[in-house]
C-alpha cells in the first residue's frame, strides 16, 4: 500500500477551554471516496477548517502526499499552519456547508477564480496584454468552460451566480473547487437542501469526478443513503473524537455509531 | 420601455440645455470697468469676506454716482472662494475670463497665493484688505499684489514689544491654532522674543481648532510658569482658552492678534474677555471719512461694519483711484499710479511701497475694557 | 501629582463628552451596521435648540434652573425628532441597498443639516449661556473640577446606568438586542424591526442632545460646525471600544479622552490627534474587534 | 389608495416638519441685545414646501419600488438608457464619436473658467477611478484615500521647491510614492475588516495631514508651499490660457490612460481576484488566492492614481497646504465611487463630473448651494442606491469542445 494522500495524526483543536477536536486520526488513500459523518456539533466542519488552513490546529500533524505526476517521487509534507490559499495550492480544495459563491460574478468567472493559483500573469501582463497573458487568459476561459460542461452547468455560463437555482449553486462550488486542480476534494454537506432527484445526480457526479478526474474525495454528509452508496470508507465522529471507522457495512451495524445517532435523536425529541 | 426611454431622453436633454445655458451665461457685458471681488462669501469664513464685498459696493456706487472713471461705469463681479486654495484658482480663472481689470481680494492668505499666480500671468492687479501673510509682499514673487493691511510680522513685533517692553514680562508662552495665519504669526513672535534676549519662550505649541475641551493645554501653560500668552489664531479658540483659564483662576496675561480683535470675541467670552490684549488695524475712527463710511454702511446694510470693511473700502478706493490716475487700464500704468499717487481713504492718506504694502497703515494694541476694545496709546 | 490629577480629570471630562455622542454611533451601528455620519449634526442641533430655547426663556425672565430643565428637555425632544426623521428619509428607503449607499446618504444628510442651520441661524459663533449654576462648595478645587465638569461626569454616569438597565431589562431593550444579533430572526419571532430601529435612533439622538447641551455649557460657544469634529472623535472612540458594544463605547471614549489629555500634557498638543489615531491603529492591529468588541473570527 | 388618504398623510408630514423646524427656522435670538425675532413666515414656507415635497417623495418612492419589482421579473432588459448606450455597439460608436468631438472642442468653445473647472472635475474622475479599485473592486472601505493624494502633491511640491525638479519627472515618482504609502498602510490593516478598516484608514489620512501641518521643517506647515511650477511643454513658454488648455489635454490624456489601465486590470486575473475578495473573503482564500497580496496590490494600485493626481493638483494650483487634504475630500471621492455605481468605470466618470461640476453650477444659488448639494446626494442615493450605473459583468468567448 502506498502512503495515504492525506494522513491526519492526533489532530487536536481547542477553542478557549473547549476541545473541538480530540486526537483525531484520519487517513485517505488515493482514489478513495471517504465520508466523515457524525451528529451535529461533532466537529466535522472544524476538522475541515483545520486541514484547509482556516484554523491552525492546537496540536497534531496534517501530512499530505501529493500523488506523483509524471513519475516524480512523492514525499509527505506537513501542512499545519499554512494559509488556506497555500493549502489549495498544494492540491486540496473545498466546498462550504453554507454556500459561499461569489454572488455577483458570473458562473464562468466563479470557476475562473479557481484557476487563479494555477496561473501567473501579473499587473504588467494585465495592462499590456502581451501574448503570453492573452494565451493564458484564453486557456483559463476554455478550461473553466470545459469544467462547467462536465458538471452540467454550461447553460448558465454567463448568469450571475446568485441567480442560479440552489442545486446548481452547490454544483458550481464543486466546479470551482475542481478548477484548482486538486488531488483531494473536500465537500462539506454537498447534498444539503437538495431534493432526491438532485441527490441522485450528485451521487453520479461525485463518482464520475473520482473516476475521470482522478481526484480523491472526502465528504461530510448527513444523507445516509448517499453516504452508504458513495463511500469506500466512513469515519464517524462524536464530540470531537473518532468513534468508529470502516466500510459502510461495518458502520451500519456498529453499536457505538448507532448509539451516538440514536442518542442524538432521543435528545432532540425530549 | 420605449416610453420610459423617451422620458429619460427628455430629462437628459433638459439637463444638457441647463448646463449649456449655465456655461454661456457668462456673456460679454457692456463697456464697463470690471472690479473683481473675491473671497469667502459662503461657509464658515463668510463673516470675513462679505463685509469687504459690501464695503466695495459702497465705493463703486459712490464712484458711479459721480459718473464713473475714464468715462465708464464700474461694475463689481464677486466670486466665492471659500478660503480654499484649490477653489481660489477656479475663482481667479473665472474672474480672468470675465475680463476684470483689477481684483479686490482674496480674503485668506492661503487662497490668495495660488490666485495671484493666475492674476500675474493674466496681468491683473490684486489688492487684499485682509491677507496678512508676510510672504505675499516680502518674497518679491508677487509684483501684482498690494494690500491695505499690515503684515503679520508687524503684528507679531508689536505683540512681543508690548509684552516685553510695556508690560515688562519675561516668560512668554506662545500658542497657535495650527492654521496658516495663526501658526505663521506665532512663529514670528517666537523669533522676535528669542532675538530680543529680553525674555524667553517657555512654551510653544498649537491647539486643535474645534476640540471639545482645552483644559490639558491650559494646565500645561499654567505649569510652564508663563507670565503672558501670545496667541496666534482666531476668536473662537481664543475665547475658549481665555474662558477656561479664567475659570481655573489663572490670571496670565493674554495677548492676541486681529483675528481676535473682533467684537464676537467679547460677546462670546463675556466677562472673561476683560483685560485681554489684541492687536488690530490702527483706530481711524477719528478720521471724518472713516466715520462717514461707518454711518453709510450702517444706513445701507442695517448692521455695523465688519472686521475688514474699512480696509476693503480703502482698497477699492485705491484701486479705482489708480485707474483714474493712470488714465487707462494698462497694467504698468496702474502699478505706477498705486506707488506714486496718494489717495484719501478712511485709513488716512495712503500709497504703496515697492513691495505692495500700504505706507502708513499699521497696527495698534487694544485692550478689552468694560466690554469694548480700547486702543492703547 | 496635582498636574497629573488635572490632566486625568481633563481626560475624564473629554471622555464623558465623547461617550455621550459615541453611544449613539454604536447603538445605530449595532442595529443596522451603518456609520451614521449625520449623528454629529444631531448633537449640534441639540445644542442649538437648547441655546435658542434658553435665550428666549432668559429674555422672558425665567429662573435659571427652570431654564436649564426646559432647554435640556427641548434639546432632547428636538434631537430625537431629527434623528427619527433623518432615519425615515435617508436610511429607511435604503434598507436593502448595497452596503455603502446609506453611508453616502449619511454624508449628504450631514452636509445638508450643517448648511440648514448655517442658513436658518448664522455662521458666527454664538455664546452659549452657562446653564449650570456655580456650586460654592467646589470653589477651592476649581483648578481640578469645576461645576460644569462635575455635572458632566455625573450626568454621563447616570445616563450610562439608565441605558444599561434599559437594554438589559426592558422589553424594548431585548428587542434591540435581538435585532442587533439577527434582524431576520428578530422579524420572524415577532419583533417590529422598523420600530426598534426608530427607537434606537431616538435614544441615540437623545443622548447626543444631552451631550450637546453639556458640552456647549462647558465650552461656552457653538456654531453649525461643532458636530463634525466631535462626531469624528466620538466615532473613533466607538470603534476603539468595539463598535456595536455599549460598554465598549464608554470605555473607548475614556481611553481616547485620557490619551489626548496625557499626550497634550506630557508630550505636545501639536500631535494630540496623531496620538489619538495612532492609538486607534495600534489597538485595532492587536485587537481587530476593538477593546470590548466581539472577536472577529467569522463563522465558516 | 385614495387621494384623500395621500393628502392626509402629506398634511401630517407638513405639520411634523413645521414642528421640527420651529426653533431653528422661526426663532432667531440675538443673545447680546436680548432680542428675539420671530420669523413665522418661515413656518408657512416649510409647511407648504413639505406638503408638496412629501407628496412627490412618496410618489417617486412607490415608482421606484414598482420599478425594482419589474426589474426582477425581466432580468435581461432591465438596463437603463445609459447602460444600453455603454453596452450596445449600435449606440456606442456614435455616442463615443460625439463625446470625442465634444472633448476636443471643449477648451476652444468654452472660456478658461469652464476649462479650469473641467480640469478639476477630470482630476476627480481619476481619483474616483483609483479609489474604485480599492472600494469598488476589492471591497475595502478606505476613508483615508486623500492621504495618498497629499503624498503625491507634497512630493512634487517639495522636490520642485528644493531642487526645481520638473513636473514630468515627478509624475511617475508621485505615483510610485503613492503606491509605497499604499503598501505601508496596507500592511497593518490587513487583518481588519469592513468598518474597522474604514476608521483606521480615516485615522491614517488624518495622521498624514496632521504631520504635514505640524512638521514645519519638512512641509512648511500650514503656510504651505507656493510657486510650484506648472507643467512644461518641451520648454515652451505658454500664455495663461495656453497653459490651461495644455493642462486640460494633459488631464484628458490622464483620464484615458486611467480608464484604459483600470479597464484592463478589472478584466484580468488580478481584477477577478479583487472582486472575489470583495464578494467573499473566506471563499476567495479557499480558492487559492493570496489574500495579503491581493489586498496590498489593491491598496498600492489605488494609491498610485491618487499620488499622480496629487502631483497634477500641485502643478495646477501652484500652491499646496494641508487644508486641501481633509477628511471631507476623502468623503467626496468615496461619494463619487458609490454614486457612480461600485466598480463601474463609466458610472464613476459621470458621478465625478456631476459631483464636482454641480457645486460650481450651483454658484447661481449662492448661499444655498451646499444645502442643495447635500440634499441631492441623499436623493440620488435614495432613488438610485445601486449607483448611476450598476456594474455589468462581461461575458467571455470560449471554445466549445466536443468530447
Amino acid at each position: 500500500m502506498t502512503d495515504p494522500i492525506l494522513d491526519v495524526r492526533n489532530l487536536t483543536m481547542d477553542f478557549g477551554g473547549l476541545r473541538a477536536l480530540d486526537h483525531l486520526n484520519i487517513d485517505i488513500q488515493q482514489g478513495e471516496i471517504v465520508a466523515l459523518i457524525g451528529p451535529n456539533g461533532a466537529g466535522k466542519t472544524t476538522f475541515f477548517n483545520c486541514i484547509t488552513g482556516i484554523y491552525t490546529p492546537t496540536s497534531g500533524d496534517i501530512l499530505i502526499t501529493a500523488p506523483p505526476r509524471s513519475g516524480a517521487v512523492a514525499k509527505a509534507e506537513r501542512i499545519n499552519g499554512l494559509k488556506p490559499n497555500q493549502v489549495t495550492e498544494k492540491g486540496m480544495a473545498r466546498t462550504f456547508q453554507n454556500i459561499r459563491l461569489f454572488p455577483n460574478m458570473t458562473v464562468l468567472e466563479n470557476v475562473m477564480i479557481g484557476r487563479h493559483c494555477r496561473t501567473h500573469s501579473g499587473i504588467v501582463g494585465a495592462v499590456f496584454r502581451n501574448r503570453a497573458m492573452v494565451k493564458e487568459e484564453q486557456t483559463v476561459v476554455d478550461i473553466s468552460y470545459r469544467i462547467l460542461e462536465k458538471i452540467g452547468l454550461a447553460r448558465f455560463v454567463n448568469d450571475l451566480a446568485k441567480n442560479l437555482p440552489y442545486g446548481a449553486q452547490r454544483r458550481l462550488e464543486i466546479a470551482r473547487a475542481l478548477a484548482t486542480e486538486p488531488f483531494l476534494l473536500l465537500l462539506d454537506e454537498p447534498a444539503a437542501g437538495m431534493n432526491p432527484h438532485e441527490t441522485l445526480e450528485l451521487d453520479e457526479l461525485i463518482t464520475r469526478i473520482r473516476d475521470q478526474e482522478k481526484v480523491s474525495i472526502l465528504l461530510i454528509e448527513h444523507d445516509m443513503k448517499l453516504v452508504m452508496s458513495l463511500s469506500d470508507r466512513i469515519f464517524v465522529m462524536d464530540y470531537g473524537k473518532k468513534i468508529a471507522q470502516g466500510a459502510p457495512e461495518e458502520i451500519r451495524n456498529n453499536p457505538v455509531v448507532i448509539k451516538a445517532y440514536l442518542g442524538e435523536e432521543f435528545d432532540a425529541e425530549s | 420601455m420605449k416610453k420610459s426611454h423617451l422620458k429619460k431622453m427628455t430629462v437628459i436633454a433638459v439637463i444638457c440645455t441647463w448646463i449649456t445655458l449655465g456655461i454661456s451665461g457668462a456673456g460679454v457685458a457692456a463697456d464697463t470697468i470690471k472690479l473683481g471681488v473675491a473671497g469667502a462669501l459662503s461657509g464658515d469664513l463668510a463673516s470675513y469676506g462679505l463685509p469687504i464685498l459690501k464695503a466695495a459696493k459702497l465705493v463703486v456706487n459712490d464712484v458711479n454716482a459721480k459718473g464713473g472713471i475714464l468715462g465708464k461705469k464700474v461694475e463689481i463681479i464677486s466670486e466665492d472662494d471659500m478660503c480654499k486654495p484649490e477653489i481660489a484658482t477656479n475663482t481667479a480663472t473665472k474672474l480672468v475670463s470675465e475680463g476684470v481689470t483689477v481684483v479686490l481680494g482674496h480674503v485668506c492668505s492661503g487662497a490668495t497665493k495660488p490666485a495671484l499666480d493666475i492674476y500675474k500671468d493674466a496681468h491683473i492687479i490684486a489688492m487684499s484688505a485682509s491677507a496678512t501673510s508676510p510672504d505675499l509682499t516680502q518674497s518679491g514673487k508677487y509684483p501684482n499684489f498690494f494690500r491695505t493691511i499690515a503684515s503679520d510680522d508687524a503684528q507679531a513685533k508689536l505683540e512681543v514689544n508690548f509684552a516685553l517692553d510695556t508690560l515688562k514680562l519675561k516668560k512668554i508662552a506662545v500658542l497657535h491654532d495650527k492654521g496658516d495665519y495663526g501658526k505663521g504669526l506665532a512663529e514670528y513672535a517666537k523669533g522676535f522674543i528669542e532675538k530680543s534676549g529680553k525674555g524667553e519662550v517657555v512654551f510653544f505649541e498649537g491647539v486643535t481648532p474645534g476640540a471639545v475641551d482645552y483644559s490639558a493645554v491650559v494646565n500645561k501653560i499654567k505649569r510652564s510658569g508663563a507670565q503672558a500668552i501670545i496667541f496666534g489664531g482666531y476668536h473662537p479658540e481664543a475665547s475658549k482658552i481665555v474662558t477656561q483659564m479664567r475659570k481655573d483662576g489663572m490670571k496670565t496675561v493674554f495677548i492676541s492678534d486681529d483675528g481676535v480683535k473682533d467684537d464676537t470675541f467679547i460677546k462670546v467670552a463675556g466677562k472673561y474677555a476683560e483685560g485681554v490684549y489684541a492687536t488690530g488695524p490702527k483706530d481711524t475712527s477719528s478720521n471724518p471719512m472713516d466715520k462717514a463710511v461707518r454711518e453709510e454702511y450702517k444706513k445701507v446694510y442695517g448692521e455695523d461694519v465688519g472686521v475688514f470693511s474699512i480696509n476693503g473700502y480703502a482698497a477699492a478706493q485705491a484701486l479705482l483711484n489708480a485707474i483714474q490716475k493712470a488714465g487707462s487700464t494698462n497694467y504698468d500704468a496702474i502699478i505706477k499710479a498705486l506707488r506714486t499717487d496718494y489717495v484719501e481713504t478712511p485709513l488716512g492718506k495712503i500709497k504703496f511701497d515697492d513691495r505692495g504694502d500700504a505706507v502708513g497703515v499699521g497696527f495698534s494694541m487694544y485692550e478689552v475694557k468694560n466690554g469694548k476694545y480700547v486702543e492703547l496709546k | 501629582m496635582e498636574y497629573f490629577l488635572e490632566l486625568f480629570m481633563g481626560g475624564l471630562i473629554r471622555g464623558s463628552i465623547y461617550a455621550l455622542i459615541a453611544l449613539g454611533y454604536t447603538m445605530v451601528y449595532g442595529i443596522i451596521e451603518l456609520i451614521n455620519f449625520a449623528h454629529g449634526e444631531i448633537y449640534m442641533i441639540g445644542a442649538f435648540t437648547a441655546l435658542i430655547v434658553a435665550s428666549v426663556l432668559a429674555v422672558m425672565g425665567v429662573h435659571q434652573l427652570a431654564i436649564l430643565a426646559i432647554a435640556m428637555l427641548a434639546a432632547i425632544v428636538y434631537s430625537s425628532a431629527y434623528g427619527f426623521t433623518v432615519e425615515k428619509i435617508a436610511y429607511k428607503p435604503l434598507r436593502h441597498a448595497p452596503r455603502l449607499s446609506p453611508l453616502i446618504s449619511a454624508i449628504g444628510m450631514s452636509i445638508f443639516l450643517q448648511n440648514y442651520v448655517l442658513l436658518a441661524q448664522t455662521s458666527d459663533f454664538l455664546p452659549f449661556p452657562s446653564l449650570i449654576p456655580d456650586f460654592k462648595f467646589l470653589e477651592p478645587y476649581s483648578s481640578i473640577l469645576r461645576p460644569t465638569e462635575l455635572v458632566i461626569l455625573l450626568t454621563t454616569g447616570v445616563v450610562m446606568l439608565l441605558l444599561t438597565l434599559l437594554i438589559k431589562f426592558t422589553k424594548i431593550g431585548k428587542a434591540m438586542r435581538a435585532t442587533a444579533q439577527d434582524r431576520t430572526m428578530a422579524l420572524l419571532v415577532g419583533v417590529n424591526v422598523n420600530q426598534v430601529i426608530s427607537i434606537t435612533f431616538v435614544i441615540g439622538s437623545a443622548l447626543a442632545a444631552i451631550g450637546g447641551v453639556l458640552i456647549a455649557s462647558h465650552i461656552g460657544q457653538i456654531n453649525f460646525f461643532i458636530g463634525f469634529i466631535a462626531g469624528i472623535k466620538a466615532f473613533t472612540a466607538a470603534v476603539l471600544g468595539g463598535i456595536g458594544s455599549v460598554p465598549g463605547a464608554v470605555l473607548g471614549s475614556f481611553v481616547l479622552g485620557l490619551t489626548e489629555s496625557f499626550a497634550t500634557g506630557y508630550v505636545s498638543s501639536d500631535y494630540e490627534d496623531v496620538f489619538a489615531f495612532a492609538l486607534l491603529v495600534l489597538i485595532l492591529i492587536f485587537r481587530p474587534g476593538g477593546l470590548l468588541g466581539k472577536s472577529s473570527t467569522q463563522k465558516v | 389608495m385614495t387621494t384623500f388618504s395621500e393628502l392626509k398623510k402629506s398634511f401630517l408630514t407638513a405639520l411634523w416638519f413645521m414642528f421640527l423646524t420651529f426653533p431653528i427656522m422661526v426663532i432667531r435670538v440675538n443673545t447680546i441685545d436680548k432680542i428675539v425675532i420671530w420669523r413665522w413666515r418661515n413656518m408657512g414656507y416649510v409647511g407648504v414646501a413639505s406638503f408638496f415635497l412629501s407628496l412627490a417623495w412618496r410618489y417617486f418612492l412607490r415608482r421606484k419600488e414598482a420599478g425594482s419589482k419589474r426589474a426582477l421579473s425581466r432580468t435581461a432588459n432591465s438596463q437603463t438608457l445609459l447602460e444600453r448606450i455603454s453596452s450596445e455597439r449600435r449606440y456606442k460608436i456614435p455616442a463615443m464619436t460625439a463625446a470625442a468631438i465634444g472633448i476636443i472642442m471643449f477648451p476652444f468653445i468654452m472660456n478658461s473658467y469652464q476649462t479650469n473647472i473641467m480640469i478639476t472635475a477630470l482630476m476627480y474622475v481619476v481619483l474616483g477611478l483609483g479609489l474604485n479599485i480599492v472600494v469598488g473592486l476589492a471591497g475595502l472601505l478606505d476613508l483615508g484615500y486623500v492621504a495618498f493624494y497629499a503624498v503625491g502633491a507634497y512630493t512634487y511640491g517639495l522636490l520642485n521647491h528644493h531642487f526645481g525638479i520638473g513636473f514630468w519627472a515627478v509624475l511617475p515618482l508621485g505615483g510610485a510614492l503613492g503606491a509605497l504609502f499604499g503598501v505601508l498602510l496596507g500592511f497593518p490593516v490587513l487583518r481588519l475588516r469592513g468598518d474597522y478598516l474604514a476608521i483606521v484608514t480615516l485615522g491614517f489620512g488624518e495622521i498624514i495631514r496632521l504631520i504635514l501641518e505640524n512638521w514645519n521643517e519638512f512641509s512648511y506647515g500650514p503656510s504651505g508651499i507656493a510657486h510650484i511650477a506648472r507643467p512644461s511643454l518641451f520648454g515652451l513658454k505658454l500664455s495663461f490660457f495656453g497653459e490651461i488648455r495644455y493642462l486640460y489635454f494633459l488631464m484628458i490624456g490622464m483620464v484615458l490612460f486611467t480608464i484604459f489601465v483600470v479597464n484592463r486590470l478589472q478584466n484580468s486575473r488580478i481584477g477577478r481576484a479583487w472582486i472575489a475578495l470583495r464578494e467573499d473573503e473566506i471563499a476567495c482564500q479557499a480558492m487559492g488566492i493570496d489574500k495579503t497580496r491581493t489586498k496590498l496590490t489593491a491598496f498600492a494600485l489605488g494609491a498610485t492614481w491618487a499620488g499622480m493626481v496629487g502631483v497634477i493638483f500641485a502643478a495646477k494650483t501652484t500652491f499646496i497646504n494641508p487644508d486641501s487634504f481633509t477628511f471631507l475630500e476623502s468623503a467626496m471621492i468615496l461619494s463619487i465611487v458609490v454614486l457612480g455605481g461600485m466598480g463601474s468605470i463609466l458610472g464613476v466618470v459621470i458621478a465625478a463630473l456631476i459631483l464636482i461640476l454641480l457645486p460650481e453650477y450651483l454658484r447661481a444659488f449662492s448661499d444655498y448651494r451646499m444645502l442643495l448639494f447635500g440634499a441631492i446626494m441623499v436623493i440620488m442615493m435614495v432613488f438610485r442606491p445601486q449607483g448611476i450605473i450598476a456594474n455589468v459583468r462581461r461575458s467571455y468567448n470560449f471554445k466549445k469542445v466536443e468530447d
